[in-house]
């Protein structure tokens, strides 16, 4: 029962989802409505889940003094500071409280959210450049082909390749739309039917990892 | 000669973060502003929205958070004021729930050169919803089932602009701001291919290789790819913005790459010659 | 006449469906084919007319997509079940393999240590599952020369499976005893942090082969990158196509996209994973036969094919 | 005021999060740890405004939509995983989320990166202008050979071998278009970043 009942649900749901996609009839599309507005209750409760989980991960660390843990009390904190000024703020209608520029919530977001997450993925810039001069070498025949393109494309695409060349766009359009087009098309074909496949074996019941261990 | 080049080979990481630090930090105050035509891709995202007829309610969704912001906040602006200035009503939504202020903060901005344009009537924001392709499909057969409220809480019933607005029969065209997972590539699969939506894609230049095929296929209508393509873009509608502003910067810090590359393979390649490779090849 | 002599059969059982014989006529794989192209040349009854379908049971402009639906369900459920049986199903030896035990062979010649980084994401991924697989082939193939294994690990969930896994390989080379649970250790769940971690193993313990396999994303740079310059030869593989021109430049061997399935497929001879593989490969075949008759059929100025590639 | 201050906690934040390019660092920590909370918090917070109380909360207290308890259960069924003896039960609603992705997958892909994008590729190898020719031809070839590549049933010799090396090369220039772009893409990302630096925070730009 553990097992049969999850993956009948799998089923059922997922075969619903595909039929859905060849009976245009009004009444079957009524009944996959109602299940999508459940399925997306359902998926936000997951994400609350994950956030839940989160929180318990890091207060065991807190507890037991594992490591970083005092950089985890600012996790946690930040994190409930975050859910009191948009959520219980808004309930008691505290001033500046709930979400939208203007509020705490806001101001939060534009000047520590957003400063940090742009800052953290800039760091790959750095990184893609250091990589560039230090790992980036032409050894075969095939790495001269991606690094032939990659250079065009590099240059091509900024506005002083157009100075340099005046067809340039021109030219790395015609790579982007011909021979990396016909690459992409091949792996994205591929991955499609792999993707197919999988989902299938879930649908089926053959592929039960999500189920987890006994 | 052979020194320097060894030298080279083993120079600490931190002098190329200065580098390209520097690359990026002097064409930015010192500015000289190259100009540059504008692609096919992009011309086709202007067009369509050039041919709608004045009055069409065009769906925006912003899909982006911080991480991209750089790339896609120029072209999320410009296409709000794309919109507005040929007179089209603007129904916005996210579904990623920590890119929601971005959005508001884009609109803002383009409000106050459309200081007329009413809320409700001209343009509505219907919020984050949560759900990735399962809200896509779901507003196939109901916006107003999956989007009960807009973001502040108003029945969409109530809003004037959301009136016979019931499925993607009622939207001309979609216009996708993509920042990654949920997005373009989602919005093609479940949206463009089955109820046969015009979708207008600005993304990141990450993901713009892996859209060229939906380009050429047809189920894109346009492609603004990364900050050059919200460049070209601010071009057309003239409105210079921050994407316009970095394309000297992002010039010279692709030249100070390619440099790296050409100088990084000289010293390796003068160096060791060719060192130990695999016996397997392909 | 049966297609196939029961002798034939007997010589081909491990290569069914695409046989070795080159006689195109007696293949069924190519009369199937064939008489499946001849199916897609009859007039495309796609209409796309605007008419109003809330009231009927089938929306007819979908025929196509139910039509290859079935057929590549058929196939892929087809192929599980024979691989259940025990029927085996011949996948190529993938090159990346080669480069993998060439890799380890230098190692262990040269008495450095081998790491293995199996990725960022948790253990029910996909990408995980095909890595781990491969774990345990390399773990069989240090285990003989007292060589060590790092494993570092970035997902909790993970440190059991690929414990496991290292373990099973030690066992089955007949050297236990030489499995050493700290090797296999988790690092960080951060990214950036478990990316600083490994660089550390690589630049302190020095391995010479560094293996890396699974799903990666900003990381596999800057893995990639310490690697090289700690002149290691590295083998990397990866379903993420946006990582793969990182690996490409500073790997000396890379394994693409769905090779990475199909090397997991290839090692642990698992129906489901051989099952679909095959399956796709079929797949693959007929859409490659779908492409080259399309374009002829297209320069010849036929049409009607290409309409059944239309959808609403 | 609060605006200024803010700019500078922002500008702090940055240049914490900069420090790492030194090496790891209190700084990072702290920064890095300060923003997975956030980022949690504010994820939690629009859940609550934009999913719990438009699609569940209100239609099932205001307007009695007494169906709604359905998913309600199954989403409370999900916490039974921090239980040891119940957390079987989570795999229901588990389940649910599981087929739903599966069943939008197949449908997905089959259509948009299946049909359509084969379709796409049904191209006239001949046609008025040699350009157009060749791009087709290039097109058709392109993706024939990188399927080869991806064909794993036969030993890659003969004419296969030939397909697949040539197949390779497709996907090599097509790498190196991502490549190019990926550069792009991180170079903007640090636009942005100076951009804010000289010019919001230190008033350097015009």
């Amino acid at each position: 029962m553990r097992r049969e009942i999850p993956i009948a649900i799998c089923f059922l749901v997922g075969i619903s989802f595909i039929l859905e996609y060849f009976i245009p009839h009004e009444d079957v599309l009524s009944i996959f409505e109602t299940i999508r507005q459940w399925a997306i209750i359902v998926i936000a409760f997951a994400y609350v889940l994950g956030i839940a989980n989160l929180v318990r991960i890091n207060s065991h660390v807190i507890q037991r003094k594992g490591r970083d843990w005092p950089y985890k009390i600012i996790l946690v904190v930040s994190l409930f500071f975050m859910i009191t000024v948009g959520i219980i703020f808004d309930i008691f209608g505290i001033r500046l409280g709930g979400i939208g520029e203007g509020t705490i919530f806001g101001w939060v977001y534009f000047h520590a959210q957003y400063p940090l997450q742009a800052t953290m993925f800039s760091l790959l810039a750095f990184f893609i450049a250091s990589a560039a001069f230090r790992a980036f070498r032409i050894r075969t025949f095939q790495a001269s082909l991606l690094a032939v393109t990659a250079i065009l494309v590099m240059i091509g695409r900024v506005p002083v390749g157009e100075s340099l060349w005046a067809d340039f766009p021109d030219f790395i359009e015609w790579i982007m739309n011909v021979p990396q087009l016909a690459g992409k098309r091949a792996i994205m074909i591929g991955a499609a039917l792999g993707a197919i496949s999988t989902a299938l074996k879930v649908l089926t019941g053959l592929e039960r990892t999500y189920l987890g261990g006994e | 000669m052979r020194k320097i080049l060894e030298k080279l080979e083993s120079l600490d990481r931190r002098i190329i973060f200065i580098f390209i630090g520097l690359s990026i930090a002097i064409p930015l105050l010192f500015p000289v502003y190259t100009d540059f035509s504008v692609t096919a891709p992009v011309e086709g995202f202007y067009d369509a929205i050039e041919e709608l007829s004045p009055g069409s309610k065009v769906l925006v969704s912003c899909d982006y958070d911080p991480g991209s912001m750089p790339e896609l906040f120029p072209m999320n602006v410009a296409v709000f004021h794309h919109l507005f200035s040929r007179g089209h009503k603007i129904i916005v939504m996210q579904l990623w729930a920590t890119g929601t202020l971005l959005a508001e903060r884009a609109m803002n901005e383009v409000l106050q050169e459309f200081p007329d344009k009413r809320y409700g009537e001209d343009y509505v924001n219907l919020g984050f919803k949560e759900g990735r392709e399962v809200v896509m499909v779901s507003m196939g057969t109901s916006i107003p089932k999956t989007f009960p409220t807009d973001a502040q809480g108003t029945k969409l019933e109530e809003i004037p602009l959301m009136q016979g607005v019931t499925n993607f029969d009622d939207i001309t065209i979609l216009m996708n701001i993509s920042g990654g997972l949920p997005g373009t590539k989602e919005w093609v699969l479940q949206v463009q291919s089955r109820y046969g939506v015009k979708l207008g894609s600005g993304c990141t230049a990450v993901s713009a290789p892996e859209f060229y095929p939906y380009v050429q296929s047809g189920q894109l209508v346009g492609l603004l790819g990364g900050m050059k393509g919200a460049a070209e873009y601010e071009k057309l509608v003239q409105r210079p913005g921050t994407a316009q502003r970095g394309m000297d910067a992002q010039s010279v810090s692709h030249i100070v790459v390619f440099l790296f590359i050409l100088i990084g393979n000289i010293a390796y390649f003068s160096v060791k010659g060719k060192k130990k490779r695999l016996k397997v090849s392909r | 006449m049966p297609i196939i002599s029961s002798a034939e059969l007997q010589i081909q059982s491990n290569n069914e469906f695409f046989p070795s014989n080159t006689n195109v006529k007696s293949n069924p794989f190519f009369k199937v084919l064939f008489l499946f192209l001849c199916f897609l040349l009859i007039d495309s009854p796609l209409s796309f007319a605007a008419e109003d379908l809330s009231e009927s049971w089938f929306n007819p402009n979908r025929l196509n997509m139910l039509i290859f639906l079935i057929l590549f369900f058929a196939v892929i459920i087809y192929f599980i079940q024979r691989a259940k049986k025990g029927k085996s199903l011949f996948i190529r030896r993938i090159a990346g393999l080669d480069a993998i035990e060439e890799a380890v062979g230098r190692a262990t010649e040269m008495g450095r240590p081998v790491l293995f980084v199996p990725g960022i994401e948790d253990v029910n991924q996909i990408q995980t599952v095909a890595a781990m697989i491969i774990l345990g082939n390399v773990a069989k193939m240090v285990a003989d020369y007292d060589t060590p294994l790092f494993v570092p690990i970035c997902r909790p969930f993970v440190v059991p499976v690929a414990e496991e896994r290292v373990k099973e390989g030690y066992a089955a080379a007949g050297r236990p005893d030489a499995y050493n649970r700290d090797n296999v250790r988790y690092i960080s769940d951060e990214q950036f942090a478990y990316a600083a971690g490994v660089q550390g193993i690589m630049l302190r313990d020095r391995p010479m082969a560094n293996l890396m396999f699974g799903s990666f994303f900003a990381e596999s740079l800057m893995l990639a990158e310490t690697g090289f310059l700690t002149g290691a030869i590295q083998v990397a593989g990866t379903a993420n196509i946006h990582q793969l021109p990182f690996f490409v430049v500073a790997c000396d061997y890379t394994i693409i996209g769905e090779e990475l399935f199909a090397t997991s497929a290839y090692l642990s001879k698992e129906p489901k994973l051989l099952g679909s593989l095959k399956g796709s490969d079929l797949a693959k075949a007929i859409i490659i036969g779908i492409l080259a008759l399309g374009a002829i059929l297209e320069t010849l100025g036929i049409t009607q094919f290409t309409r059944w590639f239309f959808i609403e | 005021m609060w605006e200024t201050i803010g700019i500078w906690l922002g500008a702090f934040l940055t240049l914490c999060i900069f420090s790492f390019l030194y090496k790891d660092n209190p700084f990072y920590k702290l920064a890095e740890h300060l923003f997975v909370g956030i980022s949690a918090g504010y994820w939690a917070t629009l859940e609550y405004h934009n999913v719990f109380r438009p699609n569940l909360w209100d239609p099932l207290t205001r307007e009695g939509r007494l169906l709604l308890i359905v998913p309600f259960v199954f989403g409370l069924m999900l916490f039974s995983r921090f239980t040891k003896r119940f957390s079987w039960l989570s795999r229901w609603p588990m389940a649910l989320i599981i087929g739903i992705y599966a069943g939008i997958t197949i449908v997905g892909y089959g259509s948009g990166d299946l049909i359509l994008q084969i379709r796409a590729n049904l191209l006239p190898l001949y046609t008025d202008h040699w350009l157009t020719s060749l791009n087709n031809i290039l097109l058709t070839v392109g993706v024939i050979t990188g399927l080869i590549y991806f064909f794993f049933s036969k030993e890659h010799k003969g004419a296969l071998g030939a397909g697949a090396k040539i197949g390779i090369w497709f996907l090599m220039i097509s790498f190196g278009a991502s490549f190019g772009y990926t550069v792009m893409s991180r170079m903007s990302l640090l636009i942005g970043r100076v951009y804010f630096l000289l010019g919001t925070w230190l008033h350097l730009l015009e």
